[in-house]
């Protein structure tokens, strides 16, 4: 790899091989693109959940906040509304997403809160040595649960769907440029957009036989919520990657504030002195 | 008793509005330049139960209702049962006749309302017909309050409200003078105190989930954000509460958020981070009484240990309590200012008896200051740059510098760090920081000492209000220490009056500032004076418990 | 050095099975019936990066791995470069010559494992072959270890060690000559320990969400549970772990969870509505540093005052930390019976030192005792019935009886409740219930007293461990007083040592413990040593300080 | 109201009206048709979330737990697996179960937990004194949002349904014999089970016109998850009521423990001894 100007100094640690690395790949080669759509790199914001997927956030030279575990999507809901002019992007595990921070997941979704959400989905708990995770398959085996995971995965896909996301897209870390065009579009769609990147964890759960075989582009979104619902779960025979569900709707910051920026226009000081005194 | 107290209860079930009532009798006294100290007492519940509100008004300084009342109205048996004993001698006692049999002077209010709308809320109406009478007020000044006051079915509440003054005059006349204050007053809830204190030191975003007694709050920037520029929002729960915050205050965005203990258990995990990234958020606590969903609708002071070292791991964190609804204005503007100076979360400490009660205040909001903090002015930016005083400057996004909060030990960039020396350094960072804090808060007012007297009573929060009004009624002589910071706890502040004689006075039930005064100060008072069981003190009694003591 | 000790280390990448080999080293010393103490070093990634294992053994008991060794096997050059220093004089240096450019004996590891699968994963075996031929024993019984220790891949395993063995021997030769001990022992994680001391106390169910280093105890359970009859169960989140461990109490199943700070914050509503109805719960607590994410896999004690009083409102507490391995299985069983006998939540506080090391140790499960509550015989039944002593007999579902747990102030029955008096006197039981809990804490082992030496010194947790080896290695006479217990505060036992020249030794950075006995027991250390770089003292660095000191 | 076994002495302080009463009625009723068909009481345990609807648990004479705000499902699923031989029903509010507990909702019916939980949904926080809940219509008007809610509301049972309940049916207070009824189900149910109880709360969100109209109860499931989704999101012109989805799955208490029950079933004393002295 060579060295990219998004690049920071700090050590990548991923195991080699490791589904993360595509994302990465796949994001930069996005802000490029982006910059040349006039999005300017300083108003990327980036934040993260904690796992291996979180370390990502030490990888790309953007301005944001490393966050806690399930809450990312929480955190740069709490940006874009103290800014609505930056563009705001979680990355986030499957255990952070779909575990821990499914409700904030199902809320940005409902309230269409203008947030992109990349998911490294690797059906596992990796970063804590592999546990079962909401996506992993019945079976799997992790060290919580030596016999194999008793319960069926989450389909976060069609959950996130129901809830009202407007953007709903998978991608394959494999599929770099694949990926990089989602990433794209999902942070241009204003309103709540999610991406569940297929990520195979090289040491616990190592997808790409599977992935390679089974994932299939689709070129159009689905024209309704049905046909999209129906694409997400169509898992049995293929693995459709691409953007299943794009649709408009009034965002939650507008609908809050209209175009009003807290942090930049902000009322001065004397101004909310006079309010007040007007009450007191 | 030395001044001129005057008490006025009105008890009825909840939904009748009782409690409007008490909030319109405070205003109106306020209005007379007259002091004013209202307290609400409600089950949590919507419709039904009993539900009761206490003005105490006075041409002197008031810090609390008193529960013997020169005017009792009650629309219900209950309510009269209850405050048949809560009369002065001489005290008037108005009941519905309708609903009530009993002792005193009866008036059909049922009867009257039943003619109109909404008949059940607009009973109230009639304790404030009533007060009008009592004190000598006519219809026309009475007209005017009801407009300004009451919203809905003006109409109705006007005609109503004349019926039952033109029975309550045949019955009781005029009884009390109203002497007027000299000092324009304006009666406020302490919630609305805190609204107003945060909004005047910049506040620009309320995030919270309801939870009694903070939800008021909430209510109040939701009402009155829009003309102040404050922007209020209730997400799915107290985690997405608390980082919300957080996040919004990356950009610079003066964010604070409100809540109860339970709540607060949940946001301690996002107060931790906050503590780590050093991100200025201030945290409302407003306590009830505990453990677990408790007594929600009642007060106590129950949680100041609790909030003493939230969230894990090793940072600076600041507690702090106001004793009064005026106080409660300025130090939750000084605490805004505090968390941006120094970067670090801190909590605002109060309980039901002081957000959901109304006093008269002079307030001037020019005296507080617009949090700011510490800024990066130009060259190279390092987050987490050791600086001597622990404090680094803030930038915000968009930057061409690259901005890193982490919540992993970092370098002084933000980037994520496992080496042992730099992880030793970033404590010691934060360390720093304390002490910075620490100095700081030396050159501030972290206690307030009010009186003279030779003993002292030790107390904090809203139980200061209890303790003033009670030295008042009871003409005690003592300093009453009341303990505004208490975390970190002002030790220097303590040290000249550790070997006097004292007492503490707190609403709880282990003697929790005890306990912190004690452990921190060696300060062994001699008799402790607690009450929980929900209720808040009423000064009468409290004068006599402590003289039972000096 | 006094005694006798050996100490290995080995060096490798994340992925090359340096950890394993630490702990079949340290079985294979306990097996000859020697002591032995073995520490694990690792960042926070799966694959790469450095890690190391250390195990430092001797007939006479040992509570530390030593940072100087008398063998050293490092994988790669990172870990060279870092282990070369930790070398005895005269101690031996053996590295993988197709990885590592340096001095000491090379041997050609990763060429050797290359003819097997996964041969990154079984280089650590080398390690163990290599550690084989330095203290003289001999293929056979290598075999044996590898067939006893690794799971799969066993005849590559042996293959590639007696590869491994064969250069080993000719280039180094036996060195050692190993005393065996005298006492049977056998070699255990202290997250071993905490899991048998809860299984030998009765447990039945273990809840918890992964989170270091916590994880560990969900993991043996995992493991073990089948044979010793606990359940394990990983739910979606900590939030859900406290509160399911809450309901499976109430239907008498003895629960427990395990979390870190983190984790902790979430539980902590739970924790408060266990205080309130009485539900006994063991929480187990894993401190590594923070605040916030910190450094997930290292270790530190910055959450001791954090723990005290988790959970909003008043009621009775009890926070535990055990000393080291062996005390681990004997407190978490007995924490499991207080809270079953107090009906309360208590915490298991420990650290990742503890949780993640081994030590050997002998115990007997016979000694502890079987969680029981006081349950009701017959007749009526109150869940909150008063009693003398705070504590009402339990009763479990199904019933004739009506059983209420009621997170709101309730009447004896279970019913919710308002009213003032009630409320009070429910506040009373569960203060009346924390005297009680005092009082049996009283008769029981609150601190731990070793050595007989003029200086205290003042510790509490793994830090202990430390403590004893650093005297143990400087010969230094003192005395260590560990606090057990630090919630209810064990001052009665300190009473006596108030005016005992001592010091503090604590990972933290703002000296929690120090504090405390400041606080409680007016102590007044006259020096504090503390290390906050998240890595364990190491024996003689901290013997030297304290003996700067003394 | 004549005086009921199930009665307890707690004084009830609903509003008068209150779709509360309803659901009251209708779980003491099948609580009776249960014990009919062989469901002893003292084995049948509640729980309750807070707000107006957790008052219920202090006005029924059976066992249980009276949790806090959106954690009931979680406390009676560890009841469950405590003693699988009770019945467990969670009681719960709609800002209850889909605000604060909608992660647990999620989880107890993802992995089948045999509980039952019941939903009353009035669309408002109503013992707060009427916020938005998740269920507030747009527009709806509360005293933290007075000019109206800004999110549109999710539908809980088709997110539910995704997720995998395997029983998931909408009540209606006012029906209170209907209501009743699906309790019965429900609770027969081997598996997660949710009833979505149309609560009109007179005070904060008074839908009894609205519903007295539009309720229109469904007699059979659909016949498969499609149709189920379909069903429970067909409320424009209509609000069904009745079971829409009820399939058979292994529930989790099996899969994690077979037919043990770890407080009826413990290990004695010196077996367990004698198993850790094995290993030590
Ligand atoms: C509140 C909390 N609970 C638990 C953890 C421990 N933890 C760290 S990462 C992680 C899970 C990671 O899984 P996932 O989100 O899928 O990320 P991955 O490592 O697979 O990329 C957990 C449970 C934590 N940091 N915080
Ligand atoms: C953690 C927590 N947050 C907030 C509250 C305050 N609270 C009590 S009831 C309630 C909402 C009630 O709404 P719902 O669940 O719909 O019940 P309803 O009153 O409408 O029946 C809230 C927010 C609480 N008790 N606990
Ligand atoms: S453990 Fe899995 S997810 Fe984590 S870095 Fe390694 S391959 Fe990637
Ligand atoms: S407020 Fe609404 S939900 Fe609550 S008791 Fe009254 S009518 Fe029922
Ligand atoms: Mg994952
Ligand atoms: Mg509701």
């Amino acid at each position: 790899m060579t060295k990219n100007v998004l690049d920071t100094n700090a050590e990548i640690t991923w195991c080699p091989g490791c589904g993360n690395f595509g994302i990465l790949n796949a994001f930069k080669k996005a802000v490029d693109k982006l910059e040349n759509k006039g999005v300017n790199r300083d108003s990327i914001i980036i934040s993260s959940g904690i796992g291996c997927h979180g370390k990502i956030f030490d990888y790309i030279k953007l301005s944001g906040l490393y966050s806690i575990h399930g809450r990312s999507m929480a955190t740069v809901q709490g940006i874009k509304i103290g800014n609505p002019n930056l563009k705001v992007i979680a990355f986030a595990g499957d255990g952070d997403a779909y575990g821990e921070g499914i409700a904030h997941m199902i809320f940005a979704a409902k309230r269409n809160a203008d947030i992109t959400v990349i998911v490294h989905n690797n059906g596992a708990y990796a970063l804590t040595t592999g546990q079962f995770s909401p996506t992993s398959k019945k079976g799997f085996k992790g060290p919580s649960r030596p016999e194999g995971n008793i319960e069926d995965p989450l389909n976060p896909l069609s959950l996130l769907l129901e809830a009202g996301a407007t953007f709903v897209a998978r991608g394959y870390s494999a599929k770099m440029d694949h990926l990089s065009d989602l990433i794209v579009e999902a942070i241009m769609h204003e309103g709540f957009s999610v991406i569940d990147v297929l990520q195979p964890s090289v040491v616990f759960n190592n997808t790409y036989k599977l992935y390679n075989e089974k994932a299939e582009i689709i070129h159009k979104p689905a024209k309704n919520l049905d046909g999209a619902i129906k694409l997400v779960k169509d898992t049995k025979q293929r693995m459709p990657i691409g953007v299943f569900y794009d649709v408009r709707k009034l965002v939650f910051h507008k609908e809050l504030m209209g175009d009003w920026n807290p942090s930049q226009n902000k009322m001065s000081r004397n101004e909310r002195l006079k309010k007040i005194n007007e009450f007191v | 008793m030395k001044k001129e107290v005057l008490t006025y209860i009105i008890g009825g079930k909840a939904g009748q509005g009782t409690k409007k009532a008490g909030i319109v009798a405070a205003n109106f006294f306020a209005d007379l330049k007259r002091e004013v100290f209202q307290m609400n007492d409600y089950p949590s519940l919507i419709r039904g139960g009993h539900n009761f509100s206490v003005v105490s008004t006075s041409t002197s300084k008031i810090y609390s209702h008193y529960m013997k009342a020169d005017l009792v109205v009650v629309l219900d048996q209950r309510s009269y049962e209850i405050h048949k004993d809560h009369l002065v001698d001489e005290g008037i006692l108005v009941f519905n006749s309708d609903k009530v049999k009993g002792e005193g002077t009866g008036i059909g209010i049922s009867s009257e309302a039943k003619k109109y709308d909404n008949s059940d809320l607009i009973e109230g109406v009639a304790g404030i017909a009533i007060l009008a009478v009592v004190v000598g007020i006519d219809k026309k000044k009475l007209d005017e309050i009801i407009k300004k006051e009451y919203g809905r079915q003006i109409k109705d509440n006007i005609n109503f409200s004349h019926a039952i003054y033109d029975s309550a005059f045949e019955k009781i006349k005029k009884r009390f003078e109203l002497k007027q204050g000299k000092k324009k007053l304006v009666s406020l809830s302490g919630s609305e105190a805190i609204g107003f204190g945060a909004a005047a030191a910049g506040l620009d975003i309320y995030f919270a989930y309801p939870m009694t007694p903070s939800t008021p709050v909430l209510h109040f920037f939701a009402n009155n954000g829009k003309k102040l520029g404050v922007v209020t929002v209730q997400p799915e729960n107290e985690i997405a509460v608390a980082n919300m915050a957080i996040g919004a205050s990356f950009t610079g965005a003066r964010s604070m958020v409100g809540t109860s203990g339970g709540g607060f258990c949940l946001m301690q995990e996002a107060f931790s981070l906050a503590g780590m990234i050093e991100s200025p958020v201030l945290f409302f606590l407003g306590q009830r009484p505990g453990p677990s969903t408790g007594v929600p609708t009642y007060t106590e002071q129950g949680e100041l240990l609790y909030s003493l070292y939230p969230g894990q791991g090793e940072f600076p964190r600041i507690v702090a309590s106001p004793g009064n609804i005026e106080e409660a204005f300025y130090l939750t503007a000084e605490l805004l200012n505090l968390v941006w100076r120094f970067q670090t979360p801190a909590i605002l400490l109060s309980e039901k008896h002081l957000t959901e009660s109304s006093m008269s205040v002079s307030i001037n909001p020019n005296k507080t200051n617009w949090a700011q903090p510490a800024t990066h002015e130009k060259g190279e930016y390092n987050r987490y740059k050791q600086t001597g005083n622990g404090i680094s400057p803030l930038l915000f996004p968009p930057s061409k510098r690259l901005i890193k909060w982490n919540s992993y030990e970092h370098d002084e960039q933000g980037l994520t760090t496992e080496d042992g020396n730099l992880i030793a350094k970033m404590h010691d960072k934060r360390r720093t920081k304390l002490h910075s804090l620490i100095d700081y808060l030396k050159k501030m007012k972290t206690v307030n000492i009010y009186g003279d007297g030779k003993p002292v009573i030790f107390t904090f929060g809203s139980t200061t209000m209890s303790v003033l009004e009670a030295l008042e009624y009871g003409g005690i002589k003592a300093s009453v220490i009341q303990l505004v910071y208490l975390q970190p706890f002002p030790v220097w502040e303590l040290n000249e009056h550790k070997y006097r004689e004292s007492i503490v006075v707190e609403q709880n039930c282990t003697g929790q500032l005890e306990q912190l005064l004690k452990d921190k100060c060696e300060i062994k008072p001699v008799r402790s004076i607690r009450q929980y069981d929900g209720r808040p003190f009423d000064p009468q009694n409290l004068a006599y418990k402590i003289m039972e003591v000096f």
